[in-house]
């Protein structure tokens, strides 16, 4: 079963390959230019990988929280027909008490941070 | 045999990508190959059958990695990328403890007389996966919520204390003079 | 050689061109913008993009500088060409697509060029305190094929017990590139994080023509800015005279504005009427295609979720006469072309000074994120000028 | 229950890689013809050519201290992921990979993507670059529990996780009859993780070209040829989970599914030319506050009828 995605992979890889190699013989020049990073004509005075603020942070702790979440919801999904009334119960008071929270987080503004 | 080697094969990209989190200097190269590690895991459990959990550790653990970057760039007490750097702390402890843990694992893995297998797994193991947390194991559902809902809104209140009637300012406030011309430099402070 | 000669053909239909402008030359760029459209070639984002670099005006100083050094960091094949008048436009564009086909002069350009940059020049203020003391220049190998990534196994740190006291470390290290690393500086919520300095301007596609902010960022947040004018003050120059220039004005600054929202279809249909009004076409037929526009302009929420409450002035501000902000400004210009279609003409405001808009500017971009300080800077007219050359089409 | 569907020999694998990249020059197609001014339409068709043969000539580029390494895996990442994404997709009739957890793996090849376009951003050492891998991020954050919660809607009807059975769990009523809000945000999420508008602004035009700003020749290819092909791909999924897949009179499975894939993928095209960028900010609280409670009635909804039709 697995045995199609491995020969997909290596199909996609081999192609891949097969671009940078024929990318060598058909550009003007095989090794890459090396550059300075665009900044509209200036020379950088420090490197650009350095420790980014990403303000967004509190959101993604809020995603972390929900996302294990979705650890049940699939096998639920698969079974929910099965179980009846009792499993969708359950899940949407899951997923409701979540809710709650995300909704409380949108009322404390997680979701604006510039 | 093709799954043999296969899962040779993946267990030394496994180990290989964990020993590259502690070789490379750049915090995003460490998070990467740590989610590497743990594809590779990912698809040594799609070895076993286990489909759903294979594929979910995948999915999981490459999301995680994708943020727990964003967090291990931002609060490392200096560049992540271009400067020496060690992810060890307290080595000799470290070791110690992680030695000792791989023995006792397998020690087990070897000691242990595993049972033969009785009967033959369900015929979708999602499904059984699914029946197990609706039906007996229902109570690590019922636990999982509110635990999720406590982390939720801690982890906010920690991270955004602001709290809604004082958004945040643009800006930090104009610094006192007393702190000086910033230095440029690295402060230290854990990672 | 006959297969290369024939990619390079099928290369050249479709060239990306990379404009820049120099202050006063508004309509060689509209010009070229218009042969671009003909030809169906597209406009860069950035060098890497672009295969031709065409420059509008003839640059000095300071502008020119910066324009030889984006002239480096296009990859090849590649053309370079300086436009002054507008009659220039089709022939140079021309000329660069026939150099761009020429296989041998291009592999000879390739191999001509300097494996590294050069080091930073006088460019970099060495005053700054972000730099480094002992920055070795040059002895870390840039070299071609740079595949594995950086190797940096064998800085091996034994005293790993306290990996992060890298104390003086930053003295005596080698900073790749002769770049020094970020300094670090507050942030509201108590944080510690890196600065960045970035230049916006004056190579910048969609930005007003020898504009240049020079603003620290942390995250994609600017911190704070110094604006600054290349090649001088443009003359305030009035502009109602002419109905035709005032109209083309209007939509040039429009089409910028849809085209850093990101709305390419209103974009183009902008510049496609303002493209009409400089060809020479009657402007009552302008009239019915602008109020299409402004109705459609109207219709879009996510655009006008997107525009408003970005770069809020002052009723008193001399750029609140076309609006308060960004989407009052941008619906505001279309309402004055359509009039100015009409054959009604409005009265011209005063500009204010270049220190003044400055001053302004500085204070409108402090604490914005980078997208919102784009728009907000293409949604102010900062040179309210007539084109003259347009005045005498 | 899969009736209909079956798993293919894997030397197929090579024909499914070809059809991904030839569904991706298709909408590149569109795209150019949608471009091009009015009467160079038939031109615009063939700016995918033009462009191919433009940044092969290309020069590579490199900068100074990029991480070279995570870049170009990012930079190859996508079309790989694109077409990893297709091994479980049922093509009419064939899927080459008949996965038990089908829809899992869908999900899981998509948030490859989260590290894939930021290690793009991340390693030309470049600000416009990293400022546009972490917008990818932010984006992220907001559309990929909607689209979570949109992939359950499909698999809670059919009472599985394969995409066999969810195909074939559409016979005479396809799921976006009464399903509607889940197929809007999962068309929205395509958009957004192929990097398209209005969820383009890790590659905005503000930021230079963002994740792109610094890429040339080959790699720059790889990156846009890995968004044409996550669209087509989106759609292929979106055609299979809600639009019926491959089912239709007369002509046979493949070309109905080709030709439903083709159309929707045209229209997202379009779709797309006319709507402006979104930024990460203006579009995270109407995700969390509005896409995601949608999105979990949509699939209440669905359990609900499930239940009740036992």
């Amino acid at each position: 079963m697995y045995l199609g995605i491995l020969v997909l992979l290596a199909a996609v890889l081999v192609s891949v390959g097969a671009l940078y190699v024929l990318s060598r013989l058909t550009a003007v020049a095989r090794n890459p230019l090396v550059s300075r990073p665009f900044l509209s004509g200036w020379v950088p005075e420090e490197h650009a990988l350095s420790r980014y603020h990403a303000r967004y942070y509190p959101v993604t702790l809020l995603f972390l929280a929900f996302d294990v979440e979705m650890l049940f919801m699939y096998p639920w999904a698969a079974v929910v027909s099965r179980l009846g009334p009792g499993a969708v119960i359950e899940m949407f008071v899951f997923l409701g008490v979540l809710m709650a929270g995300v909704f409380w987080a949108w009322r404390e503004g997680a979701f604006k941070w510039a | 045999m093709l799954t043999t080697v296969l899962f040779i094969v993946l267990a030394l990209v496994a180990v290989a990508a964990g020993i590259a989190v502690f070789r490379t200097d750049s915090m995003a190269r460490a998070t990467y190959a740590l989610a590497a590690s743990f594809v590779a895991v990912g698809a040594m459990l799609l070895q076993f059958n286990l489909d759903y959990i294979g594929v979910v550790t995948i999915l999981m653990m490459v999301m995680e990695m994708a943020i727990m970057a964003i967090f291990m760039i931002m609060f490392m007490g200096m560049n992540p990328a271009l400067m020496p750097m060690s992810m060890v702390h307290n080595k000799r402890g470290s070791l110690l403890i992680a030695g000792g843990v791989f023995l006792v694992l397998a020690a087990g893995a070897l000691l242990v007389p595993w049972p033969a297998r009785r009967g033959a797994p369900a015929p979708d193991l999602t499904v059984s996966l699914g029946e197990a947390i609706m039906g007996n194991k229902m109570l690590v559902m019922l636990t999982v919520s509110p635990l999720l809902f406590a982390t939720l809104v801690s982890a906010l209140v920690l991270a955004n204390p602001r709290g809604r009637y004082r958004p945040y300012p643009k800006l930090p406030a104009p610094k006192q003079s007393e702190s000086g011309p910033e230095h440029h430099g690295h402060t230290g402070g854990g990672h | 050689m006959g297969l290369s000669s024939l990619l390079a053909r099928v290369a050249t239909s479709r060239c990306h061109v990379l404009l820049v402008e120099v202050p006063g030359a508004a309509s060689v760029r509209m010009e070229v913008q218009r042969e671009l459209v003909r030809l169906g070639w597209v406009e860069a984002d950035s060098p890497s993009e672009a295969d031709i670099l065409c420059v509008c005006g003839a640059p000095s100083g300071e502008l020119l500088g910066a324009v030889d050094r984006v002239w480096e960091q296009l990859p090849g094949p590649r053309a370079r060409t300086t436009v002054v008048t507008a009659e220039q436009v089709a022939r140079e564009l021309h000329g660069c697509a026939e150099r761009l086909r020429e296989p041998a002069a291009q592999t000879a350009d390739a191999a001509g060029r300097d494996q590294r940059p050069a080091e930073p020049d006088d460019q970099m203020d060495d005053s700054d305190d972000m730099n480094h003391g002992g920055m070795d220049h040059g002895d870390m190998d840039h070299g071609d094929g740079n595949h594995g990534g950086m190797d940096h196994g064998d800085m091996d740190h034994g005293d790993g017990d306290d990996g992060m006291d890298h104390g003086g470390m930053d003295m005596d290290m080698p900073m790749p590139g002769g770049i020094g690393l970020a300094g670090q500086e507050e942030d509201r919520d108590g944080l510690d994080l890196d600065v960045l300095h970035l230049p916006l301007g004056p190579v910048l596609p969609s930005w007003p023509a020898g504009l240049v902010l020079r603003c620290t960022i942390q995250g994609d947040v600017i911190f704070s800015a110094t604006a600054e004018l290349l090649e001088g003050t443009p003359a305030p120059d009035p502009l109602a005279a002419d109905a035709r220039a005032f109209i083309v004005h209007r939509t040039d600054l429009a089409g910028r504005v849809l085209r850093l929202a990101g709305s390419d279809a209103a974009a183009e249909r902008m510049y496609r009427i303002r493209n009409a009004a400089l060809a020479g076409e009657p402007l009552g037929d302008c009239r019915g295609p602008l109020m299409a526009e402004l109705a459609a302009l109207k219709r879009s929420v996510l655009l006008r979720r997107s525009l408003r409450g970005v770069g809020t002035i002052g009723a008193d501000s001399f750029h609140a006469e076309a609006g308060t902000d960004a989407w009052a400004r941008l619906t505001g210009w279309v309402e004055g072309a359509v009039r100015a279609a009409n054959g009604e003409t409005d009265a011209a405001g005063v500009p204010a000074s270049w220190p003044v808009q400055a001053a302004l500017l500085e204070q409108l971009v402090a604490g914005e994120e980078l997208s919102r300080v784009r728009l907000l800077v293409a949604s102010l007219d900062l040179a309210p000028v007539g084109t003259p050359e347009v005045l005498s089409r | 229950m899969s009736a209909g569907v079956e798993q293919v020999s894997p030397v197929w694998a090579v024909v499914a890689a070809i059809a991904v990249l030839a569904a991706a020059f298709a909408g590149a197609a569109v795209d150019g013809a949608l471009q091009a001014r009015p009467g160079a339409r038939r031109a615009g068709m063939l700016a995918p050519v033009a462009e191919g043969a433009r940044l092969l000539r290309q020069r590579r580029r490199t900068l100074v201290a990029a991480d070279t390494l995570l870049w170009r895996v990012g930079v190859a990442g996508l079309p790989v992921v694109a077409v990893l994404m297709a091994a479980v997709l049922p093509f009419g009739r064939w899927v080459i990979s008949d996965l038990p957890v089908g829809l899992v793996w869908f999900n899981a090849m998509d948030v490859m993507l989260w590290a894939l376009v930021w290690m793009a951003g991340w390693g030309p050492n470049a600000a416009y670059p990293l400022v546009g891998g972490y917008r990818f991020l932010a984006l992220a954050l907001a559309y990929e529990l909607p689209l979570m919660f949109a992939l359950t809607a499909p698999a809670v009807a059919a009472g599985s996780l394969r995409m066999a059975d969810i195909v074939a769990g559409q016979d005479g009523l396809w799921y976006v009859v009464w399903m509607p809000v889940a197929f809007l945000v999962f068309c929205a999420s395509v958009l957004a993780f192929s990097l398209h508008r209005p969820f383009d602004a890790p590659l905005a035009r503000d930021l230079a070209g963002g994740v792109l700003a610094e890429a040339s020749g080959v790699d720059r290819l790889l990156l846009l040829a890995g968004r044409h092909a996550l669209l087509a791909v989106g759609s292929g999924f979106a055609v299979a989970l809600f639009l019926g897949g491959g089912s239709g009179p007369l002509l046979p499975a493949w070309v109905w599914f080709l030709a439903k894939t083709l159309l929707l993928q045209s229209v997202l095209l379009v779709v797309r030319r006319h709507l402006p960028s979104v930024r990460p900010q203006a579009l995270m609280a109407a995700a969390w506050a509005v896409a995601l409670p949608a999105t979990l009635l949509q699939v209440a909804g669905v359990a609900v009828v499930v239940v009740a039709r036992g």
